[in-house]
């Protein structure tokens, strides 16, 4: 530590009361607490590079949001405020206790906590939670919020959402018996039903005030703040105390400053300075800094202490699909995994503080059931020219091949990749070409796009996947079922159709038993692998850094970022 | 009769030699406005040096890739092993210069900044020329049709220019690429050969108007010189007029607005690559370079160079073109 | 002069340029540049055009040259009516009928050599000569004065009094009939604009030329020209042959004229009796009705105001457009009274 | 000594191309109430001497050498300001171009009223009444109207007078008029003639009358000036350059112009050749290559520069001839030439 | 006059139309015909888990299968009579001009528009004050000075403001002055001038200095062309003979007559810097409407894209027109008609 640390550290004694904060490279990642405090008051300072898809709980699917959505809105349940593996837990929020199962794991019932009041004063009752589910059914609405609810409960036939159906019976799906039980019906058994009911689309929204689309201008607040006047998309906004928000109801949140500003749509370079002087607390995306802040913060003892790296439930890989030549060939397809370069990838994606770890298979390290599995050990993790020349040979290429490689234009970290593997995968003679695609219709029309692939010779295609939740399933499903694939696009599995590896996931899904759960996820992981469809890149990590002055820091499994709902700030 | 006044008959009187003052006497074959600017040009040292660098930088671009690789550079190497990996800047002091890589390299990948700079130059000064190209003969073209025929014509092609002119360019620059890139495969044209010509399309499709305009108010002023009424009067077809009266008398101002459009249009094809949309990588553009340079500023040197490299062709075609011009008008005669 | 047919004759020629106005650019008016004229040139004459500022001389010129479509009248050149042909058709005409210009800087484009200024007709009317047309052009510019080996020069390298000459070699090049010469001096210095006077003169001695020579300086006209017309706003007011024009004119207007031109003659100062016009020449958007002249005339009466007088033949060969001419003959006046100054 | 007087003045201009000698060695004096022509081919140094006397050189790259002497003051050695306090309220000018000599931007009453105010300390109003009735006093009508008026909303003419008031509002005791009536027609040159002489009868100022026209300095001027090449080469009154020129220059002039008061001549009589450029004077005498007398000069035609001598009728001449020999050939070969036919 | 305006105003309108068709058409038809279909339009519309069912429901909310004609029609009317929309439960009007609703935030464009107006008009407006103040300035003394040392510095700056491209001198001097000296405002730290001016005014210098330094060097040429070629004008001449002073002489006559073709770019530079500040507020991420036009255009944002190509040329075609006007009122020779 430097001499800033002291100064610090001194300002949260002077006013905190409490012993000095050291600061320190990951002082509020792996289950540390930074300066912890209960201290209320003052004012937090959020920056976004930029902005929300929507601040409406039935419309939003970034991770952040939900991390932030927490501090206006509840949910019936919720991610135990608290660092570390801790955090990963889910515990009861509006409803009295976590689901209680019935009929074969095919309903679940809540009953909500008494004395539950929106901002406006009125109770919140089981019919606001029902009414937030089904309005979020409505895609045409709400296009960019999570459809697990959709895809699981069981609506009847031709339901389309309160706005275009109101009168239509949704009791096959929920109900609500009385003014504090909702009741869930899902069309198959369902285990993680209480990871489902943390995410926003179960925060209550009183019918009276929902204005649709305009709803995420004010979201009626069920949390500890609430919007001050209107926050419409692209400005920023700010969120104060809801005086009806009781405490008592409410273990999750220590909400300890009285008020938080947002910027939105601020330059991420920009951004990463002012949060470096102190002008804002927190990079609200989480994403980690920017290339450009690296070189200064790790260089800089002082800044770097300031500093946390937690690793994210979040692969960076490679897809190989087994649709174009010579790539059908699982030859050809391990010549690929032998000759990449994967510290070149870990460079291209940010080295090994802000880009991630080295990844040699895909569940990351965050998961349960994660097992490294090395079927493709190359020195080094440098590659190994010889092994990828036998496999081209043994392939019948053994000058090697040209291929096109796809990446999101948007993304100069995917672009960075694809060049660096267009230059590892050069020392075999597979010469690769850069096809950026715009990332708006990267999967629906491009990479994602079976037809697209084949017809393109799209031979690789950078991808990555972080888990909605944290388990086998949040993560693996959505890029390993092979049933997900659709001929008109928009799949994020690109490559992978192993009927195995459906049959296990099956299998999985009806497992009751956790641990035999995981072992069946890391069997999935292991067949992936030794069919050579995904070239695992990065376990992804990020470099966060702590605003100056905030209190009660840490880092939660379940957020991988700093946990908004509990920081605090102190105040001068 | 004859009056010693009358200085016999009317030959006599011809003089030229007392107006070509100062040229010798043999010199028979007259100089040309082109040869007499090209002599003024000769004396206005700023713009020569413009000259010679636009010089340089053309033999650099075409022949430099070849030369760097026989030196033994390669822009599309990866030097990884001289990145630090944690900061994923250039190990050692300014960008990591030494003798293997005299501008020092590149972050994350390593790849060596003078060879980019050299190969950079290609395309950039490809797309501007071409561009150029373009806008030139399409506002020539138009701008001389309608400063001729005039009429209803003349009124369609300005207020088309009014109307190209009116549209956010970079704006429109930006969704065609966009667009149109994203088609590649119906196209059947390879990666960057349909970027570069997309590029050149669009920069050079957005830019006739104002070189039309010129061109339109440059025929309109010699439309009403009288060489004109003098060939129309010996019988002399629109074509003939247009090609061989008015077309000597448009060079100039084409050539110099060229040499002013080249540098602008560089700016351009730089300004679309900081905006994502310039030649697909790893290819070097200059504005592509800078435009990942913006993602490192913290590391200055990575910005300087392709800035320079900007910077002085923009500037060496900017003084010789400001010379051209110097040299070109009549007044300053 | 001589009875003989015409070799160019004009009758009641008009050239009405519209003034447009608004988004559908609906005329609102007309400059009347040329309203109404009428005259002839012979074979080896030289016809004077003179008049002030705007008062459609070169208009008149450049109808006669088909350089404008004529609004209205008819052009007959050697017996053909060229009023409106067309171009195509016109082009091998215009061998016969060529134009000098005024201006000696614009008239030659500053690109083209000499030669190729020169050879141009050649090249234009597609004609082939038995020596090449380089030798061609040399010769004709060893005609006009310059110097043959100046072929391959450019008019920037050339005076005034030189530029004028080359393109009098241009107009010569195809050995033409007539020549329309527009202000073929005024650009000029006076000791310049008598050699190159001198040249015209001697040009049409010896290749048998017919001239209209457009002039401002009356006395350049009088100096070349056998007949003279005066033109005021569009309309000839007077024609006649240069001795009864210049010893006894008619119309007012030309006498005013006559009498405005400065004397190089310090004693002329106090011996000459001067008319003088008051204001300027009116606008040819809005000429006066009838007699255009009245608005300055210090003789005009109401009939000049309502009644357009004709241009009738008052003398032999001397017509005159006035209703109180002057210095007519004996023969009594047509209408109203005589007045003589 | 005289109103004006200019001894030796010489203003020479460096460019790149050499050193330009527009105005070299020239002498004259001026009376009050008297006018002096000055007459030349384009390019003599007429401009350039008038602009010289008024101080329009100071601050330019111009050398001036000489002495100007107004009114009993030294001119040339004279504070630039000093000589700016004189310039529009001792001497004033008129310049050629009524339409590009006045700003377009401004009322024709602005730029009188601006000049007024300059030299008089008067409020604005004072100052417009005073320009209404300069515009009035230069014939321009109804000029409580037409002092609001823009310079293109005049005719040329009324420009012209305009550009009068305002060089007259002040009362110069100097006027110089460069080429006042070159862009007009001849009516309107006759009415500016006309106005000039009456108002510098009425003001009683001396006036130099800048022109290339012989006939409108034999108008107006007591004393001419010949200019050549920068110098002068014959100076004298009306009467001994009309009648009795000497020097082989003004009679090229008086030879080349065609003359409304004489029967018409078959031939002009110009000068060969054109004007030198003023950076390479021939050596000499700078009119030896155009002068057919060059053989009687004793070879010192191209070699010495000759004096500016007095004749024996009292004027001044530039020539090596003999006296007797250019006396005896004006009245013997010029000047039946001129009139006889 | 009023009739020229009204004349040049209706020929604006057209000159609009045809701009907003033209837009249309390259957004609606270019995708269309290198294969794009309704429902791969309306994917970026949708969330990463849609349906194919909610692609072709979003496709048919947005209008996606009615054809070109239709689909432009009812942009038109949307301008010229307002339009309703569907915010789920209700329905909204939207008033006139309505340029329709984001596809992507569901928001009407014209308030967002009319929103990041100010930031792009304060930061034309404030660049432009100080190139034309400097520009003029330094034109005037180096065309008075003219081969002088001054000159020569001055004049090569000015080629070196021109060459320099906006984003790395952007980039550059918010790396010095900025980040580096801490004396100017860091990016994106735009404050409203109704909220503080004083920080209005400090957040926005550098831009403002940084592309004033780009249009100074061509106001700085032009001024100094036009002041050398006026300045050998007769009427200067005859106002030094009237016997003024040479200060009045140079600014009342001289610059004055220079004015003119200043006056005429400024009005036309103003005019295309609204609509196109692109590249200066991209670097000092200012939210002003270029980076909106960006983002709508990442986005493939129709009804932003045409909302924010409708006001950019409206300002350069209001811009002619005043300047025309302009031109007449500064040179009376300029009849209007
Ligand atoms: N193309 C044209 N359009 C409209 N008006 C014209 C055009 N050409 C000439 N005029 C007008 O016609 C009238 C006669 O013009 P013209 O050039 O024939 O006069 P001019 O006698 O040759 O005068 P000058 O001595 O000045 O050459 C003038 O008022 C002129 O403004
Ligand atoms: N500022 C200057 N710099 C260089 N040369 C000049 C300058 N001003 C005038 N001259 C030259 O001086 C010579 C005389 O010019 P001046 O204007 O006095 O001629 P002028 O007799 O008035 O001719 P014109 O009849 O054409 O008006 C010309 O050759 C001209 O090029
Ligand atoms: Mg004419
Ligand atoms: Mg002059």
């Amino acid at each position: 530590g430097g001499p800033t640390q002291t100064q610090t550290g001194g300002t949260g004694q002077q006013t905190g009361g409490q012993a000095a904060a050291q600061d320190a490279f990951n002082a509020a990642n792996s289950g540390k607490v930074f300066n912890p405090s209960t201290k209320k008051g003052g004012t937090l300072k959020f920056a976004n590079s930029g902005d929300w898809d929507s601040l409406d709980p039935a419309n939003t699917y970034y991770g952040y949001a939900w991390n932030f959505g927490r501090l206006y809105y509840r949910t019936l349940t919720v991610y135990k405020t608290a660092p570390g593996a801790e955090g990963n837990e889910v515990v009861p929020d509006l409803a009295e206790s976590l689901g209680k199962p019935s009929d074969g794991g095919k309903t679940y019932t809540y009953t909500l906590k008494q004395g539950l009041k929106f901002e406006d004063g009125t109770p919140i009752t089981s019919k606001d939670v029902a009414y937030g589910v089904m309005r979020s059914f409505d895609k045409e609405t709400f296009p960019n919020g999570p459809t697990y609810l959709n895809d699981l409960l069981d609506w009847p036939k031709d339901y389309k959402g309160p706005y275009k159906t109101p009168d239509m019976d949704v009791s096959s799906a929920i109900e609500t018996p009385d003014d504090r039980t909702i009741v869930f019906h899902f069309k198959q058994p369902f285990a993680s039903v209480d990871y489902l009911m943390q995410m926003s689309p179960t925060a209550p929204v009183p019918k009276a005030k929902d204005t649709g689309t305009k709803y995420r201008e004010h979201v009626i607040s069920s949390g500890p703040y609430m919007f001050e006047g209107e926050a419409p998309a692209g400005k920023n906004f700010a969120l104060v105390r809801n005086p009806h928000w009781d405490p008592a109801t409410d273990p999750n949140r220590p909400a300890l400053p009285d008020r938080i500003e947002v910027s939105v749509n601020v330059e991420a370079n920009d951004l990463d300075n002012r949060l470096i002087n102190g002008d804002i607390h927190i990079d609200i995306a989480g994403s980690g800094m920017q290339p450009a802040s690296l070189s200064k913060v790790l260089t800089d003892p002082a800044l770097k202490a300031r500093t946390d790296n937690p690793t994210l439930s979040r692969l960076w890989y490679v897809s190989i699909p087994t649709t174009v030549k010579p790539l059908d060939n699982i030859e050809c397809r391990k010549a690929v995994m032998y000759a990449a370069d994967l510290t070149g990838y870990q460079t291209a994606y940010g080295g090994p503080v802000n880009g991630g770890d080295i990844a040699t298979n895909l569940l990351p390290p965050t998961i349960p059931g994660h097992k490294k599995i090395e079927l493709y050990q190359t020195p080094g993790y440098k590659g190994d020219v010889e092994k990828a020349k036998q496999h081209l040979q043994a392939c019948g290429q053994p000058n090697g091949f040209e291929t096109n490689i796809a990446y999101r234009a948007e993304r100069p970290k995917e672009k960075a990749t694809a060049e660096s593997l267009q230059q590892s995968l050069a020392r075999v003679g597979i010469k690769l070409t850069l096809k950026p695609y715009p990332q708006g219709e990267y999967f629906a029309q491009y990479a994602g796009n079976p037809k697209f692939v084949r017809e393109n010779n799209i031979g690789l295609a950078v991808n990555g996947w972080g888990s909605d939740w944290n388990d086998g399933y949040g993560f693996l499903q959505q890029i390993v079922d092979s049933r997900v694939i659709r001929e008109t696009g928009g799949s994020s599995n690109i490559s992978v159709r192993i009927p195995d590896v459906d049959k296990l996931l099956d299998q999985a899904a009806s497992e009751t038993d956790a641990a035999k759960r995981e072992a069946i996820w890391s069997q999935i992981d292991q067949r992936v692998m030794e069919e050579a469809v995904v070239l695992p890149g990065v376990w992804a990590k990020s470099l966060l850094m702590r605003g100056k002055g905030l209190t009660n820091v840490f880092i939660s499994d379940s957020q991988q970022m700093y946990d908004y709902v509990a920081l605090g700030v102190a105040q001068p | 009769m004859a009056t010693p006044l009358d200085a016999q008959g009317t030959t006599a009187e011809a003089q030229p030699e007392a107006i070509v003052s100062g040229v010798d006497k043999k010199a028979i074959q007259g100089r040309s406005l082109g040869q007499i600017a090209w002599m003024r040009l000769k004396r206005d040292k700023v713009a020569m040096t413009g000259g010679a660098v636009i010089v340089f930088l053309i033999l650099m671009a075409i022949f430099g890739p070849m030369v760097i690789r026989a030196m033994g550079f390669d822009p599309l190497e990866f030097h990884q092993d001289l990145i630090d990996p944690s900061t994923l800047a250039p190990k050692g002091t300014f960008g990591g210069m030494s003798i293997e890589h005299p501008f020092g390299i590149e972050p994350v990948n390593g790849r060596d900044i003078f060879s980019r700079i050299v190969e950079g130059a290609w395309i950039s000064l490809l797309i501007a020329f071409l561009s150029t190209l373009l806008s030139v003969v399409i506002g020539t073209i138009l701008g001389m049709t309608a400063g001729y025929v005039g009429g209803w014509v003349d009124t369609l092609i300005s207020r088309t220019m009014d109307i190209f002119l009116a549209f956010p360019l970079l704006v429109f620059a930006i969704a065609l690429v966009g667009v149109v890139s994203q088609f590649e495969a119906d196209l059947d044209i390879k990666g960057n050969t349909l970027r570069i010509a997309l590029l050149i399309f669009i920069i050079g499709f957005f830019n006739w108007p104002y070189i039309g305009r010129i061109i339109r108010g440059q025929t309109l002023s010699l439309r009403e010189r009288e060489f004109v009424d003098a060939s129309r009067s010996l019988g002399a077809t629109p074509w003939y007029i247009v090609f061989r009266e008015l077309l000597p008398n448009l060079i100039a101002p084409i050539l110099v607005y060229s040499t002013l459009l080249i540098p602008s249009n560089i700016l351009f094809e730089a300004a679309l690559s900081f905006l994502g949309v310039g030649v697909s990588p790893p290819t070097p553009t200059w504005g592509g370079m800078l435009s990942e340079a913006v993602k490192f500023y913290t590391m200055p040197h990575f910005a300087l160079y392709p800035g320079l490299a900007i910077f002085i062709t923009v500037l060496a075609f900017n003084l010789f073109g400001d010379g051209l011009r110097d040299a070109f008008d009549p007044k300053a005669r | 002069m001589n009875p003989q047919e015409p070799l160019l004759s004009v009758t009641d020629l008009q050239k009405h340029f519209p003034v447009t106005k608004g988004l559908f650019k609906r005329q609102v008016g007309a400059v009347k540049a040329v309203d109404g004229i009428s005259f002839e040139v012979f074979k080896g004459e030289t016809l004077g055009l003179v008049g002030e500022s705007g008062c459609g001389k070169s208009t008149t010129g450049r109808l006669v040259t088909r350089l404008l479509e004529p609004t209205g009248g008819k052009i007959v050149f050697e017996g053909q009516d060229i009023t409106h042909m067309s171009q195509s058709r016109l082009r091998p005409l215009r061998r016969d009928m060529q134009m000098i210009f005024q201006d000696p800087y614009s008239s030659l484009n500053p690109r083209h050599t000499v030669g190729a200024i020169v050879g141009a007709p050649f090249r234009i009317q597609g004609i082939k000569t038995e020596q090449g047309i380089k030798k061609e052009v040399q010769d004709i510019l060893a005609m006009v004065g310059l110097n043959p080996e100046h072929y391959n020069r450019y008019p920037h390298e050339f005076s005034g009094g030189q530029r004028q000459r080359i393109g009098i070699a241009r107009t010569l090049a195809l050995k033409p009939k007539l020549i329309i010469a527009d202000e073929p001096v005024s650009a000029l210095d006076v000791s310049i604009q008598a050699q190159v006077v001198n040249l015209l003169e001697d040009l049409q001695n010896e290749l048998d030329l017919t001239y209209v020579v457009i002039a401002h300086d009356l006395s350049v006209v009088r100096h070349i020209s056998d007949r003279v017309a005066v033109m005021y706003l569009g309309k000839i007011v007077e024609i006649g042959d240069r001795k009864s024009l210049y010893s006894s004119p008619m119309h007012p207007y030309t006498n005013a004229l006559l009498s405005a031109v400065p004397i190089p003659d310090p004693a002329a100062r106090t011996e000459r009796e001067r008319i003088r016009l008051v204001g300027d020449v009116p606008s040819p958007l809005n000429p006066p009705p009838a007699c255009r002249f009245h608005t300055r005339c210090w003789k005009a009466q109401e009939i000049c105001k309502t009644v357009e007088p004709p241009l009738e033949e008052l003398a032999s060969g001397h017509r005159v457009a006035c209703h109180f001419p002057e210095n007519t003959p004996a023969v009594p006046a047509p209408a109203g009274d005589a007045v003589t100054a | 000594m005289s109103f004006l007087e200019v001894k030796d003045l010489r203003i020479h201009f460096p460019t790149d191309d050499g050193l330009v000698k527009s105005v070299d060695g020239l002498s004259f004096s001026l009376e009050r109430g008297k006018t002096l022509g000055i007459v030349g081919e384009s390019g003599s140094g007429k401009s350039v001497t008038s602009l010289g006397i008024l101080g329009l050189h100071k601050g330019g790259n111009a050398r001036i050498g000489g002495e100007i002497w107004l009114d009993g003051e030294e001119l040339v050695g004279a504070s630039a300001e000093h000589v700016r306090g004189l310039r529009g309220k001792k001497m004033a000018m008129i310049f050629q171009d009524p339409l590009s000599a006045m700003h377009p931007y401004y009322t024709v009453g602005d730029q009188i009223i601006e000049a007024y105010r300059i030299h008089h300390d008067v409020t604005k109003k004072v100052a417009r009444k005073h320009a209404i009735d300069m515009l009035a006093r230069v014939g321009i009508p109804q000029p409580d109207r037409r002092v609001d008026d823009y310079p293109h909303q005049f005719s040329g003419g009324m420009r012209q007078r305009a550009m009068i008031a305002m060089a007259l509002s002040c009362d110069p005791e100097l006027l110089i008029a460069d080429e006042p009536t070159t862009a007009l027609d001849v009516t309107v040159q006759a009415q500016i003639l006309d106005l000039m002489r009456d108002l510098q009868r009425e003001f009683n100022s001396a006036l130099i009358i800048i022109t290339h026209d012989l006939g409108v300095v034999a108008e107006l001027s007591d004393d001419i000036l010949v200019m050549y090449a920068g110098k002068c080469v014959e100076y004298g009154t009306a009467q001994d350059i009309f009648y009795r020129p000497e020097h082989p220059y003004t009679w090229g002039l008086l030879g080349s112009m065609p003359r409304l008061d004489r029967e018409p001549t078959e031939r002009l009589l110009p000068i060969k050749g054109s004007p030198p450029s003023l950076i390479n004077v021939p050596p000499g005498c700078a009119f030896h290559p155009r002068c057919p007398y060059l053989d009687r000069t004793d070879g010192k035609g191209d070699t010495v520069v000759p004096e500016l001598v007095p004749t024996e009728r009292g004027h001044l001449v530039r020539c090596h001839m003999p006296a007797e020999e250019r006396r005896s050939l004006w009245e013997n070969e010029i000047k039946p030439a001129l009139e006889t036919q | 006059m009023i009739t020229f305006i009204i004349r040049r105003l209706l020929a604006s309108v057209l000159m609009l139309v045809i701009v907003s068709m033209v837009t249309f058409a390259i957004f609606f038809l270019v995708p269309r015909l290198v294969g794009a279909t309704p429902e791969t339009i309306a994917t970026r519309y949708v969330g990463r888990t849609a349906t194919a069912e909610t692609v072709k429901d979003v496709a048919s909310k947005l209008g996606f299968y009615d054809p070109f004609i239709v689909q432009y029609g009812r942009f038109l009317k949307g301008v010229v009579a307002g339009a309703d929309y569907s915010t789920g439960p209700s329905v909204e009007y939207c008033a006139p001009p309505c340029f329709g609703y984001s596809f992507l935030t569901q928001r009407p464009v014209w308030p967002e528009i009319l929103d990041r107006f100010p930031v792009t008009f304060s930061l034309a407006i404030g660049a432009a004050l100080i190139w034309l103040l400097s520009g003029v300035a330094v034109g005037v003394l180096s065309a008075l000075r003219k081969g002088s040392l001054f000159d020569r510095a001055a004049m090569g700056v000015a080629l070196a403001g021109v060459s320099l491209p906006i984003f790395w001198t952007g980039l550059m001097s918010l790396v010095i002055f900025s980040y580096g000296l801490h004396i100017t405002a860091p990016g994106g730290s735009y404050v409203p001038i109704n909220v503080n001016p004083g920080q209005w005014a400090y957040s926005l210098l550098l831009p403002w200095i940084t592309l004033a330094l780009l249009f100074a060097a061509g106001y700085a040429r032009l001024t100094r062309a036009g002041m050398l070629e006026t300045m050998n004008e007769d009427y200067i001449r005859t106002a030094r003979a009237k016997g003024l002073r040479e200060r009045v002489v140079v600014t009342k006559h001289g610059l004055r007559g220079a004015l003119t073709p200043i006056v005429t770019i400024f009005g036309l530079d103003l005019g295309l810097l609204l609509g196109g500040a692109v590249l200066t507020e991209t670097a000092f991420s200012l939210p002003g409407l270029g980076r909106y036009a960006i983002q709508a255009i990442t986005d493939n944002d129709l009804p932003k894209v045409m909302g924010v190509t409708m006001v950019a040329a409206f300002f350069v075609v209001m811009a002619n027109l005043i300047v025309d006007v302009l031109y007449a009122v500064v040179d009376p020779r300029v009849r209007l008609g």
